[in-house]
């Protein structure tokens, strides 16, 4: 085998895998609510299938599949959503982060759950750029 | 809920921050909208912390309850007089910072205008957070935040920056660890970590171990992120080395709140008798203190870097920082704060006169600022005014923050540190004399071409955008001065601990 | 000077043990972090949030505020990262 | 002999303190920086398993709700079922903050590699000495 060049089982089995673990990390993020996880752990579970991918295929062909502006952007749309949810609770003459005053039934569970997920947003974009610019630095 | 409940914390610390957040998507964009919208936001935090400290100076200490949980099962923002002293601090530099940064370190890094200002943005929103938190988990994160940014704004130094840089994490990370553990340590023996929840259940158990080691690992803790003296392996290279704009800020801001963390913790978690009859911590605070302002000023006069030689004059102001907190005493501590904003203003600026000299000329070296006068006459008036400042010549801000200190040890009948203050300010007079004496009356000796760093294009004038901010503070460090009276009444009276009154 | 970082290790470590002995045994029921601020946590949370994970609604709800922290250190490795690596290579590296 | 006792009662604390020395023997005494950095990593996180330690509570569960998930009343809960929720919260955060840090520092020592070929600290010095 060449340098550079794959061996077939590990890129078999990694892009095999990749949508389990994937499917999974959501499952982490969407059911935080009751039971063991959450943003922080989904995220990154998603984000190490990327890198999974990385191993398997090498990064320039993962990289192929995203553009750069897309990911910082998505960085930064986590945090946005998280901090722009506490401004609306603000704007709705509650305190900050209070989601008590969000005019759903059940407020604080769905309040609760969208900052999961923009924790996960932001967690998982964060881990890949910091991955990205790690592997691509030379 | 209490009387006085504001959202102004919440518009000071988040406006920075969402800003931040939203830079990467503006750059992405529109490269030219980054510059001015990220010093909008500086500037409307700095407008709110001006609107907050006149509240607090009126009305008393603002209170806020993130998600309307009282404390301590949620979060508190509380600004007091102290906080917003640190408030109003913290945004002057950096507006003043941010403006000349566009020129100063744009020039070193072009490409990275946008994750530069959004780091920038995080490092004031992290410093705003700091000092307005009234929960130690909560000022452990922020600490973090501002450790964080610090880090890689001084990496951009170029040339050993980074290495400096990874020093600087290694020794940081200690110190915030220790922060961590004393917190755990505090937490296993109390369970909470609201500040004033502490400090009522805090007395009863000042017997316990656990409370007694959580304090120390605190003080070396926070002894190390401000650099005090033995501790401070990290500060000389990497406030020399990384972008003046930034050495400004970090001098101006990040190590200021580290000592505003301990001032908080010492004086309010734990009662001042705490720190002065348990455990002699604020008799060796002071020595500590002593002893980096004098060898903290002798390394400083063997410099002939210019940066270097601020570097170690900041180990050596440090020490009046920790020695007014060491003292132990109402002027000692009005002293303490007092330097500690003084500190922060003219040592920036001092930075900020570094930097443009070196944007000039390109040298770094004290031997080649012959002509100085002549060449940047405002550069080197600015420079005049920040060593008086530093030396303590009346009218600055220096002189009544080092006479309220001299107080303070008479107080304390401490006359060696009296001996200390002056010993150290002569020391302080030796090195800047030389400077000056370089700027306005040498000539040139040899002409060689300094090969160290870029040349810049002869014959350009400064510009204005680095001037101003440099004059201003300058006017700064003056009015500091003319209305201490004014501060002292206002911010550092009304807070000062009961206990500590003699 | 070639010990110093030992010794330091080894006081450091023996400090921390002393600090220890204050503390209430593991798993004492009635500590002061089982018995202070946490009881609030497990025996209102679920009827003032809704959310049977008590990690999750301290973390999302009650202490959000921190979280936002976490959310925004997160952020500020990934820019840090961005401003010390990305674009480094074209200057100031010779 | 209360105090052996009271050093048996807290065998976690012991292996945390453990932990840390070694970490923090890795930090100041390794001439290597990623040998530093691994120190470094170990010392945070016997601090999070320290932490986390102290949520423990003997005969209580994990505090999850299990009871009650399929509508209606509320079930009353005791404090002494479940164990202390907060500390687990604080370490997430610091579980965070340490994998950033972690980041910041690889590209830092990236960037030294880079530079001056080495990582290790006195071959560094030496051609800091000579380049600048």
């Amino acid at each position: 085998m060449k340098p550079g060049e794959r061996d077939i089982i590990i890129r078999t089995v990694c892009r095999l895998l990749v949508p389990f673990v994937q499917l999974f990390g959501l499952y982490v993020i969407m059911h935080g609510h009751s039971s063991p996880g959450g943003g922080f752990q989904g995220g990154v579970i998603i984000a190490s299938s990327f890198i999974l991918l990385a191993m398997g295929d090498g990064y320039d062909e993962v990289k192929r599949r995203f553009s750069l502006g897309a990911l910082t952007a998505t960085t930064s749309a986590g945090v946005l959503l998280y901090a722009g949810l506490g401004v609306v609770c603000l704007m709705l003459g509650a305190n900050y982060l209070d989601y008590a005053a969000l005019p759903v039934s059940a407020a604080r569970s769905v309040g609760m759950l969208l900052i999961e997920i923009a924790v996960g947003i932001t967690v998982t974009a964060a881990i890949i750029s910091i991955f990205h610019d790690l592997v691509t630095f030379e | 809920m209490s009387s006085n409940q504001s959202a102004l914390p919440v518009i000071i610390v988040l406006t920075p921050l969402l800003i931040s957040f939203v830079l990467p998507v503006l750059g992405w964009w529109r490269r030219a909208a980054v510059f001015p919208t990220a010093l909008a936001a500086l500037a409307v935090s700095f407008g709110a912390s001006l609107a907050a400290a006149h509240r607090v100076s009126t009305h008393g200490p603002i209170r806020y309850y993130m998600g309307g949980w009282e404390p301590p099962w949620g979060i508190e923002l509380h600004i007091d007089g102290l906080s917003a002293l640190m408030l109003l601090l913290i945004g002057f530099v950096t507006v003043m910072v941010g403006v000349y940064s566009k020129r100063s370190v744009l020039r070193e890094i072009p490409s990275r205008e946008v994750p530069f200002y959004s780091v920038y943005l995080l490092l004031v929103g992290g410093l705003a957070g700091l000092v307005s938190t009234a929960d130690m988990f909560n000022l452990y994160v922020f600490l973090e935040i501002v450790s964080l940014t610090s880090y890689a704004l001084v990496s951009i130094g170029g040339g050993p920056a980074v290495v400096s840089a990874f020093r600087y994490v290694i020794l940081g990370t200690v110190g915030a660890a220790f922060y961590l553990l004393s917190v755990a340590y505090l937490y296993s023996v109390t369970g909470t970590l609201n500040m004033a929840d502490l400090a009522t259940i805090l007395p009863a158990l000042y017997d316990s171990n656990a409370v007694l080691v959580g304090f120390a690992f605190f003080v070396i803790g926070m002894s190390i992120k401000m650099a005090l003296f033995p501790m401070h392996a990290w500060l000389p290279g990497a406030y020399s080395n990384a972008p003046s704009a930034v050495s400004a800020l970090i001098a101006g801001t990040t190590t200021k709140v580290a000592a505003y963390v301990l001032i908080r913790v010492m004086f309010f978690v734990f009662e001042p008798s705490f720190s002065i009859e348990q455990i002699p911590v604020t008799a060796l605070l002071a020595w500590m203190g002593a002893i980096a302002m004098v060898l903290g000023s002798v390394m400083a006069i063997a410099q002939t870097n210019l940066k270097r030689m601020l570097a170690y004059s900041s180990v050596a102001q440090i020490g009046y920082i920790v020695l007014g907190v060491g003292l132990a005493n109402t002027a000692g501590f009005t002293g303490s704060v007092l330097h500690l904003v003084n500190h922060a203003v003219m040592k920036g600026g001092l930075f900020l006169v570094a930097g443009a000299i070196v944007y000039q000329t390109g040298t770094r070296d004290i031997r080649q600022f012959a002509r100085l006068s002549v060449t940047m006459p405002w550069t080197a008036a600015a420079f005049t005014t920040f060593a008086f400042a530093m030396i303590g010549i009346p009218p600055t801000g220096g002189f009544f923050s080092k006479l309220y200190l001299i107080l303070g040890a008479i107080d304390a009948g401490q006359w060696v540190f009296v001996f200390v203050i002056v010993l150290s300010s002569v020391l302080a007079l030796t090195y800047l004399m030389n400077v000056i004496r370089y700027m306005y009356f040498a000539t040139p000796a040899s002409p060689a071409p300094p090969a160290d760093l870029r040349k810049p294009e002869p014959g350009q004038p400064l510009p204005a955008s680095m001037l101003v901010p440099m004059l201003v503070t300058a006017v700064g460090i003056v009015l500091l001065g003319l209305f201490n009276g004014e501060i002292v009444a206002r911010f550092i009276d009304p807070v000062i601990p009961a206990s500590l009154v003699r | 000077m070639r010990y110093l970082h030992l010794v330091v290790t080894t006081l450091t470590g023996l400090l921390l043990i002393v600090g220890s002995l204050g503390m209430p045994a593991t798993g004492d029921p009635d500590s002061p972090p089982s018995s202070h601020v946490s009881p609030r946590y497990i025996e209102q949370g679920y009827k003032e949030t809704a959310v049977p994970n008590m990690v999750t609604f301290v973390l999302a709800d009650y202490r959000s505020f921190d979280t936002l922290g976490e959310v925004t250190v997160i952020f500020t490795g990934a820019m840090a990262v961005l401003l010390i690596l990305r674009g480094a290579r074209s200057e100031a590296e010779e | 002999m209360a105090d052996l006792a009271d050093l048996i009662g807290q065998f976690n604390n012991v292996t945390y303190v453990v932990l840390m020395m070694i970490g923090f023997y890795a930090m100041t005494g390794k001439r290597n920086l990623v040998k530093k950095l691994v120190g470094m990593n170990i010392f945070q996180w016997s601090i999070i398993l320290f932490v986390v330690s102290l949520s423990a509570k003997r005969d209580a569960t994990i505090p999850i709700v299990l009871e009650g998930d399929g509508g209606g009343a509320l079930p009353a809960l005791e404090a002494a079922q479940y164990v202390n929720p907060l500390p687990q919260v604080l370490m997430l955060t610091a579980i965070v903050v340490g994998v950033a840090i972690t980041g910041v520092a690889l590209a830092l020592l990236l960037r030294i590699y880079k530079r001056y070929g080495t990582l290790e600290e006195d071959q560094l010095l030496e051609r800091i000495r000579l380049t600048g």
